[in-house]
């Protein structure tokens, strides 16, 4: 009954469109992606994350400006469009959270598993994760992505992340390919980008982290391949998980030359 | 449509040059993503570990769109999945079209984050035009706008209609479109109620 | 504590453009929360804006207004160097006011 | 019923907010004192209530409101709208949604020197009318714009 209210309402949209629509659905939904970009609440979580980076937290009462995100200890201009990268000091590749794990474990003090407490916020029950990504990644804006195969784990990293893009699984068979290796394609009526060619990945890589206005949060990367899995019907991706990495650098590569524009707002 | 070739002709290229410096084969890369994929997934509400392990479909299946598989591979794929159909006991492959529009809403179920006690919807607008009211619909399928009232409602065309929403790798192999009967995503009933969206003159799909 | 808002003013031929984005959930009142228990409706009711202490906007909200509000205007007649102060309460007696400079 | 439409929404759209889309606007009659002003209009269920209790009671169509939305919007948890009122003596601009339980969402003063032309964000449970009420030289003006909400797309 109620089901029927809202398709009456859909359908007098569609006739409304139809007849007297002067411009397209198409044009209306750039109109309201365009309004949105006036004002990005994603700032909020930016003026957190710098205020969380400089402040003394944690068992060894230490800031996380000592932390090297590839480019030195405390360079953060420009470091989260060279990431994923390989870490020598932790003998792996690591993306930007992992790596925040890692100086929140070793600089701070804290345990792996009080720093991953919360690792996407809900309301007031903010992530330090989400704020501090906003904030480091907001430090490249505009920067040329740049992720490097130069290491060997770097070049493993990408060609897994390549095998798990295509990877088909689950009750409905779905792979991230599934939905992302056409162009032109949308669901619903959302674009779904090709991340299997340039155009396409960069798009969509340069525009993570973004603030869901439908969640009403900034989400990051690693919770954009969480929530892509849950939709595909994959049990749970484990926040910095290795096979979350091999994605990440898959997909960060793939956007290389393209100017870095995050943190975004997204629908 | 040359520069898309090209562009992924150069995509091709990185991920050959990615591929050849780290010293596994393609197959071992596959072994590999799967151990690593193993180890970075918890099992959640409905959605346990079981889901990682791929039937031979989704194993061949899993390669980029434009990587034909091999005609007797096909072949193979389709042959299998036909055999799984089940077709109803009662003979009656239609149901009620209001009810298979309500599934083609619904995209919830199977999800870690659904209650697998709520019936699962088919999705079928995420991916396609069913019936020109609804506007929000996605194009990674065709177009069933009309499916019914192009071919007809014999016998022939409702059974392969029933049996491509049971499996549709039966006729064509790696499909993107789920299996709903062979995976246990929508029950007899509500695959008899899709079919008769599709195909029910009655159907807003038909008008 | 509420977080801070993000203010920015832009002087141009005599006219200020103002932006604010506000930190506030905007509960409804009506949402149900993980145990199915309701959320209380906590919103921004009452926002208000000067210009060297002048009022120069002041706005009543319901909890329509969505998530991390935004909020747009223009006046005239403000200065480089001039103050611009925001302050907002919501409906449960809590209230916030922050300060920036016309640049 | 309302659990029924939060279940329909849920069901097209995906994130727990869509409950809280439905409910856009609702406000519990405790939370209508307290504060000075409109708070009666706030808690109304329909626009005419909703206008005479802000003391209006036959608007008349204006020309020279402008409301500035996509007529489409992607999401109704956060649909960006600008209201212009070319109207000499603009005094207030007070946005009403029709379809949301209690249409009344924002109500702002203009004082002299202040452009009459204000841009906030509102939530919109389903496709609906909006309006533009504005007072200008003690009198009261309206103008309306229909804003359709789409449904999302993957898996909600």
């Amino acid at each position: 009954m109620i089901r029927r209210k809202m398709a009456a309402t859909v359908l007098a949209a569609g006739a409304a469109l139809g007849v007297s629509a002067q411009s397209s659905p198409e044009a209306e939904i750039a109109k309201y992606r365009e309004a949105l970009a006036a004002g990005n609440p994603a700032e909020l979580w930016e003026a957190r994350g710098e205020a969380l980076w400089k402040q003394k937290r944690g068992p060894k009462n230490a800031s996380l400006e000592a932390c090297d995100l590839g480019k030195g200890a405390g360079a953060v201009k420009g470091s989260y469009a060279e990431l994923p990268r390989y870490f020598a000091d932790a003998n792996r590749v690591m993306d930007l959270e992992t790596r925040l794990v890692h100086c929140m474990t070793t600089l701070q003090g804290f345990r792996v598993a009080d720093a991953t407490k919360r690792v996407f916020g809900a309301g007031t029950n903010r992530s330090d994760f989400e704020s501090l990504a906003a904030w480091i990644t907001s430090e490249s804006k505009g920067v040329t992505m740049n992720v490097a195969l130069d290491h060997a784990k770097e070049r493993e990293a990408y060609q897994l992340g390549e095998k798990m893009f295509y990877f088909r699984g689950g009750p409905h068979d779905f792979a991230c390919a599934t939905c992302h290796s056409e162009s032109g394609k949308r669901i619903r009526l959302q674009d779904l980008p090709n991340l299997t060619e340039k155009a396409g990945a960069q798009l969509a890589y340069t525009t993570w982290p973004a603030y869901r206005v439908s969640q009403g949060e900034l989400r990051t990367f690693q919770w954009r391949l969480n929530d892509c899995f849950r939709q595909q019907r994959f049990p749970e991706l484990k926040f910095a998980s290795e096979a979350s990495i091999a994605l990440t650098t898959f997909l960060a590569r793939n956007a290389n030359g393209a100017a870095f524009d995050a943190p975004a707002i997204k629908r | 449509m040359k520069t898309r070739t090209c562009a992924t002709a150069v995509f091709a290229a990185i991920a050959a040059i990615a591929a050849g410096c780290a010293g596994m084969n393609d197959q071992e890369t596959s072994q590999k993503a799967l151990e690593v994929m193993k180890a970075s997934f918890n099992e959640r509400g409905q959605a346990k570990l079981d889901r990682l392990n791929q039937d031979e479909a989704q194993k061949l299946c899993s390669k980029p769109p434009s990587q034909e598989l091999a005609k007797d591979i096909a072949a193979g794929i389709e042959k299998a999945n036909l055999a799984s159909i089940r077709y109803p006991a009662d003979g009656r492959l239609m149901g009620d079209w209001r009810q298979g529009e309500r599934i083609a809403q619904s995209g919830i179920g199977k999800q870690f984050s659904d209650d697998p006690k709520i019936p699962a919807g088919a999705n079928c607008y995420a991916c396609h035009q069913l019936s020109k009211a609804e506007i929000s619909y996605g194009t990674i399928g065709p177009s069933l706008y009309n499916y019914g009232k192009l071919r007809g409602t014999s016998d022939a065309i409702q059974r392969y209609t029933y049996g491509k929403v049971y499996n549709s790798q039966a006729f064509t192999a790696c499909s993107n479109m789920p299996r709903f009967g062979h995976n246990g995503i929508l029950t007899e009933q509500q695959m008899k109620d899709v079919t008769a969206l599709l195909l029910d003159p009655g159907s807003p799909v038909n008008q | 504590m509420a977080d801070p808002m993000r203010i920015r003013v832009a002087a141009r031929d005599g006219v200020v453009n103002v932006k604010i984005l506000m930190s506030h959930e905007m509960e409804t009142g009506q949402r149900k929360d993980g145990a199915g228990k309701l959320v209380s409706a906590h919103y921004i009711s009452k926002v208000t804006a000067t210009h060297k202490g002048q009022t120069v906007l002041s706005a009543e909200w319901g909890p329509a207004v969505a998530k991390n509000p935004f909020l747009e205007f223009n006046f005239k007649g403000g200065q480089k160097g001039d103050k611009i102060a925001v302050t907002w309460e919501d409906n449960k007696g809590e209230s916030r006011t922050d300060e920036t400079t016309i640049n | 019923m309302k659990q029924s439409r939060r279940r329909a929404l849920k069901a097209g759209g995906g994130a727990g907010v869509l409950a809280l889309l439905c409910a856009a606007g609702v406000v519990s009659p405790g939370d209508v004192l307290a504060q000075s002003g409109n708070q009666a209009a706030f808690a109304m269920k329909t626009v005419r209530e909703a206008m005479r209790a802000l003391g209006a009671q036959a608007p008349a169509v204006s020309a020279a409101i402008q409301i500035k939305a996509s007529e489409i919007a992607e999401n109704g948890a956060v649909v960006p709208i600008s209201i212009e009122s070319k109207l000499p003596g603009t005094e207030s601009i007070t946005l009403l949604i029709e379809k949301n339980p209690n249409p009344l969402a924002a109500s702002f003063t203009i004082p002299a020197g202040t452009e009459p032309n204000v841009s906030t964000r509102v939530k919109i449970g389903e496709s609906s009318d909006v309006y533009a009420l504005v007072k200008a030289e003690g009198k009261f003006y309206m103008a309306k714009k229909e804003i359709k909400i789409t449904l999302g797309g993957c898996g909600g």
